[in-house]
């Protein structure tokens, strides 16, 4: 900044003095701004749906080109603007602000949709999403909407063009602060400010409680529900030729309680099965050419107060029939043997389940978090998982 | 004196040339004659980018059912303005690591090597800075120039992307200037000179006397495969893989910012000006009108002033290059040279050999 | 030099080679969204990436826990946005399995054909895109133009373009607009002879072909054991489609073809997803003949409370199969839910295929394997 | 019904009964598909240019000129408003469904109590800023006491700007 400083701060010093100097400076000022604010070239960034709309209004029918703005650089280096179209999260928080420290001055910031502006519908809860990406780096112009339309966007682009046009030197740009208003919960703020003023009497007596009618609700009929057709073996097919090789495995009864039987012939299998004979089963599931179970849906785990089930879904593409396999974890040891060997396609989801829960899953070729910073505290996914720091607790 | 031996700066029968050497004398008039030539190239270097940032981007939207700039003057005409004058008070950034000299060093050359070219474009029958008689080798080794601008970039930027850009583009202009000095050697073959001005002056006569339409379908294909070649010379999709953006994000110029990007980006349009003039000169009778061979209609053609076909045809020429970017995906880096070496090449050889045996069996008049 | 994380190959010997690292991500164009890629590569040649997911991952499962069912019905519309409608419609058909809730015919229909609008509408973008990461920007244009009158009857049907929020238990939460069945007409006639375009535009295109035949050949057996779903799946032989083999809603009163290729390479996923906007016009055009009158949702309930247990469901999205796993614990709250992206395992195959190509063919593979990265972070 | 019997003829490139593009592949020689190739390039040429040429394909909608016209539908979901009658009377009982449908603590509804002692509606807070306009408060509603409204252009330079007040007692004009 310090050369550029020199030419915008110290030449309209040596003119100023000039007769009509100032005019002259005046004069180039409203040019720069006028250019500045008509060649906004954006920064292409956009990580979840409001990159969407940001793409519409690129399309032809909203067409940002009319405003110059159609000149998306994907460098940093060449961009003036970065919209923050989607969501931030903590793990993309030093990235976004590395972009924004990249790119040279005069340099702006828009907001878009809720997510970027407060952290929207993830605000409450997530333990990952920063309440707000004007946090980060400093934003001009907030865009509701989640996401705003295409209209919303080019009225946000046009508010930042109006202020960017009375740049100059009164109103000289410069880098700002982000937003730093420690992060607080406003609803619960709001009702504890109200509270004490809702103390207060009230300051005329004809204001009364009002006695609205009704909407009056279209009724709608009750509708039976057509029974899904089960594909492939029944649960309980299923289910005998699994006893007969695991005698051990028991299905797992509507309420998540173990039973003897399926609760009907053709309602879906979902078996518990002992820790040690995980893997065979899988592979016996995989292997036998009656079940044919050639494709792992997915392995995720469910935190009981006693327990963890590792809990996952493999089907049949040819014949259509599926089956859920649980086993226990104990809460002391979390470890279960890796599935990798048998699917591939479970090195993700045991590396999800790691990530959030703290399974171990021995033989795993690169037990790595998936999702989260390696030094993130704890496994979010526990019931028992308290972050002060990054989770607002829902207030009611 | 002149600063060539044997060429004047604005050759005789050019009427600035010739109005200053009436009222100058001698040894003044040719350095007069240089300032003047060397400010109207830079009215016309500076001005073009401008035009044709302008006319990209409108031709560009109506390709793709849109409107393009509308809002700053009359539907966006002021937008490359303000483009410009944006990227002139952008703040300069030089990452950390870079050779700060062949950084900054890199965005002159291609501008200068486009300007260069400029020099011996005959823009009329004598509005021509200067005449060389080897203005396409000139030609040639002036737009070499512009790979070194791209390769230092890429390499004094200190960054993966734009090395990977300069290497792209090492490969990829070296193989194309190749493919183009044949074609210019093709021309220059049947021209019978190297002078750009006497290769317009050997399309005399009516339409069907320009090199692209002399030989039934010779010049045509000479014509087209020196279309490719150029959009390959020029990184103008679909050979744009220096710049690839969805693959390197800018490519050679990822580092580049304010008003050293600039020079880039307006040197890259001036090159497309320049690769289109040429186009224009060798196979489109340059400032010739087109002469159909009817009377009355060809003194009304030949009455309009030579520099406005040049001008025409060069922008025509424009538009194709356009055309081509805003319809083809880009080709990867080895079909890239797999084209070059074993399509393009080959073709030019044989059309060379074509055109030398042709002219040995003096089947063809010179 | 030690190698980052996530590589397994042999270690890099000093001086034997030119390997180097390159960081692609989490900001860069043709990742969608803020993928983060870590290439090893010889030159331009890949020998070794390793993605790294994360960088949207928002915790919507742990979120879920504390929200109502209908609450969660709002949260679907941001894992995979451009399916909002079949991520709605999974958990819906959850909720609607455990409380043995009934659809009335029309609300069917209004599902079968939003759904399918919503594929059209994903694969028009999805193409669009591609065509703009081949370096096609026109391509890019046309994609979204003919996107705009979908979205523009999304918007007439639920107020909202890309995050609906519209499908709820026994049905959706609005009835369709008079306007609804003229414009679906009108939709179908426009992407056929777009789809037409499509083909002149890039399908033909003898550049584009070279880029996409024989580039990210994905056999039947590894589609099928990475998970893979979709187009992907299909694009590789597979005829897996849920609507086909586990049909949910009404997809079994409807006659329609599953596309399928044959070597599973780039092009033949391109051809699958072309092929299913027409196919999503066949169904649209049956349906728009058939749209019967009557309720578009079934008896409404002030709270859901499901049941203790633990309930699945799974549609098929524009991007493969999506499913919800929904453990309920009796209270108004799930008290565990699931959900299974498509893209998740679409994109864990990308290390297999793209060993040994080069760049700008990872920048193809990617865009054919038509990632959303919220849908895979959840 | 057995859904595999009912699957048509899947789609494979190359199969004669249906014309796919993979049918005009260049094939052959290195000239025919150099000659191929070219055509193909041709007719994505011809297709953009008819783009270029006919003015009727532009489908741009220039937003802020046609603001007067720019029409959102009927059911478009935008900034919450109140319903007010010609009086200005909202009909908000302070129920608070609303607040408890809301997904993300977008409003806050403040309760106070009338002379007689019966709750009323003291000030109705919404923040704008993380609205997700999802509709669930409107479906509560028992008394159709708000709605989305059609005001798109919400742009604020101010991050606390977004904080709407939908009503306050305190800003009523009382006799």
């Amino acid at each position: 900044m310090g050369k550029v400083g020199i030419i915008t701060r110290g030449v309209p010093k040596l003119i100023d003095p000039l007769p009509g100097g100032r005019h002259l400076i005046d004069g180039i000022e409203f040019i720069v701004s006028w250019a500045r604010a008509n060649s906004l070239w954006p920064l292409v960034y956009g990580t979840a749906c409001c990159a969407m709309e940001m793409m519409s209004t690129g399309g032809s029918r909203h067409d940002w080109a009319r405003f110059g703005v159609e000149v998306a650089r994907a460098t940093p280096r060449q961009a003036d603007l970065i919209v923050l179209a989607g969501t931030i999260v903590e793990k993309m928080s030093r990235p976004l602000v590395t972009l924004y420290q990249q790119m040279p001055g005069p340099k702006y910031v828009i907001a878009m949709g809720s997510c970027a502006i407060s952290g929207g519908p993830f605000i409450y809860d997530s333990y990952s999403v920063v309440k707000g990406g004007g946090r980060l780096i400093p934003v001009d112009v907030y865009i509701p909407g989640c996401p705003p339309r295409p209209e919303a966007l080019l009225y946000g682009i046009m508010q930042l063009q109006k202020i960017i046009r009375t740049e100059g030197r009164r109103n000289p740009w410069q880098v700002k602060e982000p937003y730093q208003v420690p992060v607080a919960d406003s609803f619960s703020a709001a009702r504890t400010a109200w509270a004490v003023a809702e103390l207060q009497p009230l300051r005329s007596p004809s204001v009364q409680a009002i006695k609205p009618t009704r909407l009056v609700r279209p009724e709608y009929p009750e509708v039976s529900r057509q029974a899904v057709k089960n594909q492939g073996l029944s649960g309980q097919a299923i289910l005998s030729l699994i006893q007969k090789t695991f005698p051990a495995v028991r299905p797992v009864g509507p309420d998540g309680l173990l039973t003897d039987a399926l609760a009907a012939p053709d309602s879906p299998a979902d078996l518990l099965v002992p820790t040690g004979s995980y893997c065979d089963l899988v592979n016996f599931l995989k292997n036998e050419p009656a079940l044919g179970m050639d494709f792992l849906q997915w392995i995720t785990a469910v935190d009981w107060p006693d327990r963890f089930d590792v809990v996952s879904r493999f089907l049949s593409t040819s014949k259509g029939h599926a089956v859920v396999v649980r086993t226990a974890v104990d809460r002391d040891e979390m470890v279960l043997p890796s599935l990798t060997p048998l699917f591939p396609a479970a090195s993700w989801h045991e590396r999800e389940v790691y990530d959030l829960f703290g399974i171990r899953f021995t033989g795993h070729p690169d037990l790595r978090r998936l999702f989260l910073d390696d030094d993130f505290p704890g496994h979010p996914l526990r019931k028992d998982f308290r972050d002060e720091s990054r989770v607002m607790a829902r207030p009611y | 004196m002149s600063v060539f031996p044997d060429k004047v700066l604005y050759p005789p029968n050019n009427p600035i040339g010739d109005l200053v050497r009436t009222l100058v004398p001698a040894p003044f008039s040719d350095v007069l004659n240089g300032g003047l030539a060397i400010f109207s190239l830079l009215a016309l270097a500076s001005l073009t980018p401008v035009v044709l940032i302008w006319l990209e981007r409108k031709v560009a939207a109506h390709f793709q059912a849109r409107l393009g700039p509308m809002r700053v003057g009359w539907h966006g005409t002021l937008q490359p303005v303000a483009d410009g004058i944006k990227l002139m008070f952008k703040e300069i950034l030089k990452p950390e690591g870079a050779d700060t000299f062949l950084f900054f060093l890199a965005p002159i050359l291609p501008a200068t090597a486009s300007f260069l070219v400029l020099t011996v474009l005959p823009f009329d029958h004598h509005l021509q800075v200067t005449d060389l008689n080897a203005g396409v080798l000139f030609v040639i080794a002036a737009s070499g120039l512009s790979i070194f601008g791209v390769l230092l970039a890429g390499w004094s930027s200190n960054n993966k992307y734009s090395l990977l850009g300069g290497i792209r583009a090492g490969a990829q202009m070296i193989s194309f200037e190749i493919s183009l000095a044949l074609l210019m050697l093709l021309i220059v073959l049947l021209s019978g000179t190297a002078s750009l001005r006497g290769i317009v002056l050997a399309q005399q006569g009516t339409i069907l006397d320009w090199w692209i339409f002399k030989f039934p379908l010779f010049g045509l294909v000479a014509f087209i495969l020196f279309l490719i070649s150029s959009t390959a010379e020029l990184n103008r999709g679909p050979f744009d893989i220096v710049e690839a953006e969805s693959e390197l994000t800018g490519g050679f110029t990822t580092e580049y910012s304010g008003i050293s990007f600039a020079m880039f980006f307006f040197a890259e349009f001036v090159n497309m000006f320049v690769a289109a003039a040429l186009a224009t000169t060798l196979f489109l009778g340059g400032f010739l009108a087109p002469q159909m061979g009817w009377g009355m209609l060809d003194r009304l053609l030949d009455a309009v002033p030579g520099f406005v076909w040049f001008f025409a045809k060069t922008y025509g020429v424009i538009f194709i290059y356009m055309w081509f970017r805003w319809t083809f995906p880009r080709l990867r880096v080895d079909q890239l040279m797999v084209f070059e070496w074993k399509v393009l090449l080959p073709m030019h050889l044989f059309l060379l050999a074509v055109a030398g045996f042709f002219i040995t069996m003096e089947w063809i008049p010179l | 030099m030690e190698l980052p994380a996530g590589f397994t190959y042999r270690p890099i010997q000093n001086g034997a080679t030119d390997e180097y690292f390159l960081n692609m991500g989490p900001q860069h164009p043709s990742t969608h969204g803020v993928l983060r890629l870590v290439l090893r590569l010889d030159g331009e040649n890949i020998i070794e990436i390793v993605p790294h997911l994360g960088y949207v991952h928002r915790g919507i499962e742990k979120m879920g826990e504390n929200q109502t069912y209908l609450q969660n019905i709002h949260l679907t519309d941001r894992l995979d946005y451009l399916s909002a409608y079949s991520n709605n419609l999974a958990l819906c058909l959850a909720i609607e399995e455990a409380l043995e809730i009934g659809v009335p015919e029309r609300g069917e229909y209004l599902r079968v054909m939003i759904c399918e609008l919503q594929r059209i509408q994903s694969h028009l973008l999805w193409w669009g895109v591609l065509g703009m990461d081949m370096g096609a920007v026109t391509s890019f244009l046309y994609g979204f133009k003919e996107r705009e009158p979908i979205t523009d009857i999304f918007e007439e049907l639920c107020g909202a373009r890309l995050t609906m929020n519209f499908f709820r238990p026994g049905g959706s939460a609005f009835d369709a607009p008079e306007t609804f069945l003229p414009r679906v007409r009108e939709v179908i006639s426009s992407i056929r002879k777009a789809v037409d375009e499509f083909h002149t535009l890039l399908t033909h295109n003898v550049i584009f072909q070279e880029r996409t035949k024989g580039i990210g050949v994905l056999s039947r057996e590894k589609a099928l054991a990475y998970g893979c779903s979709g187009a992907v799946l299909r694009g590789s032989g597979v005829d897996y489609d849920v609507r086909k083999n586990q049909p949910y809603s009404l997809y079994d009163q409807f006659d329609f073809s599953v596309p399928t290729g044959t070597t599973g390479d780039c092009f033949d996923r391109y051809l699958v997803r072309l092929e299913e906007m027409l196919q999503a016009t066949n169904i649209l055009e049956q349906a728009v003949r058939r749209f019967p009158g009557g309720p578009h949702r079934s008896k409404v309930k002030a709270q859901y409370k499901l049941p203790a247990g633990s309930y699945w469901s799974q549609v098929e999205s524009a991007r493969g199969l999506f499913g919800v796993y929904v453990v309920a614990d009796g209270s108004a709250k799930p008290y565990r839910i699931k959900y299974r992206s498509p893209s998740f395992s679409n994109l864990q195959v990308l290390s297999e295929l793209v060993i040994g190509h080069k760049i700008a063919d990872l920048v193809a593979i990617i865009a054919t394997l038509d990632l959303v990265i919220p849908d895979i972070d959840r | 019904m057995n859904t595999t019997s009912s699957r048509q003829n899947s789609m494979t490139p190359g199969s004669p009964q249906k014309q796919t593009p993979a049918s005009s592949l260049p094939s052959g020689s290195y000239f025919k598909r150099i000659v191929s190739g070219f055509i193909s390039l041709l007719r994505g040429m011809g297709l953009t240019v008819t783009y270029l040429t006919d003015p009727r394909t532009v489908v741009t909608q220039q937003y802020p000129e046609n603001r007067a016209t720019l029409l959102m539908t009927p059911r478009f979901r935008a900034c919450l408003t109140m319903v007010r009658d010609e009086t200005g009377a909202h009909c908000c009982t302070a129920c608070g469904l609303c607040e408890k449908a809301c997904p993300n603590g977008t409003i806050s509804v403040l309760t106070m109590k009338d002379l007689s002692g019966r709750k009323m509606l003291g000030k109705y807070v919404y923040r704008l800023l993380q609205c997700t306009f999802c509709n669930l408060c409107v479906e509560t509603c028992p008394f159709g006491a708000i709605v989305m409204g059609q005001n798109y252009e919400l742009a604020a330079y101010d991050r606390d700007a977004l904080v709407l007040t939908l009503h306050s007692e305190e800003d009523e004009p009382h006799a």
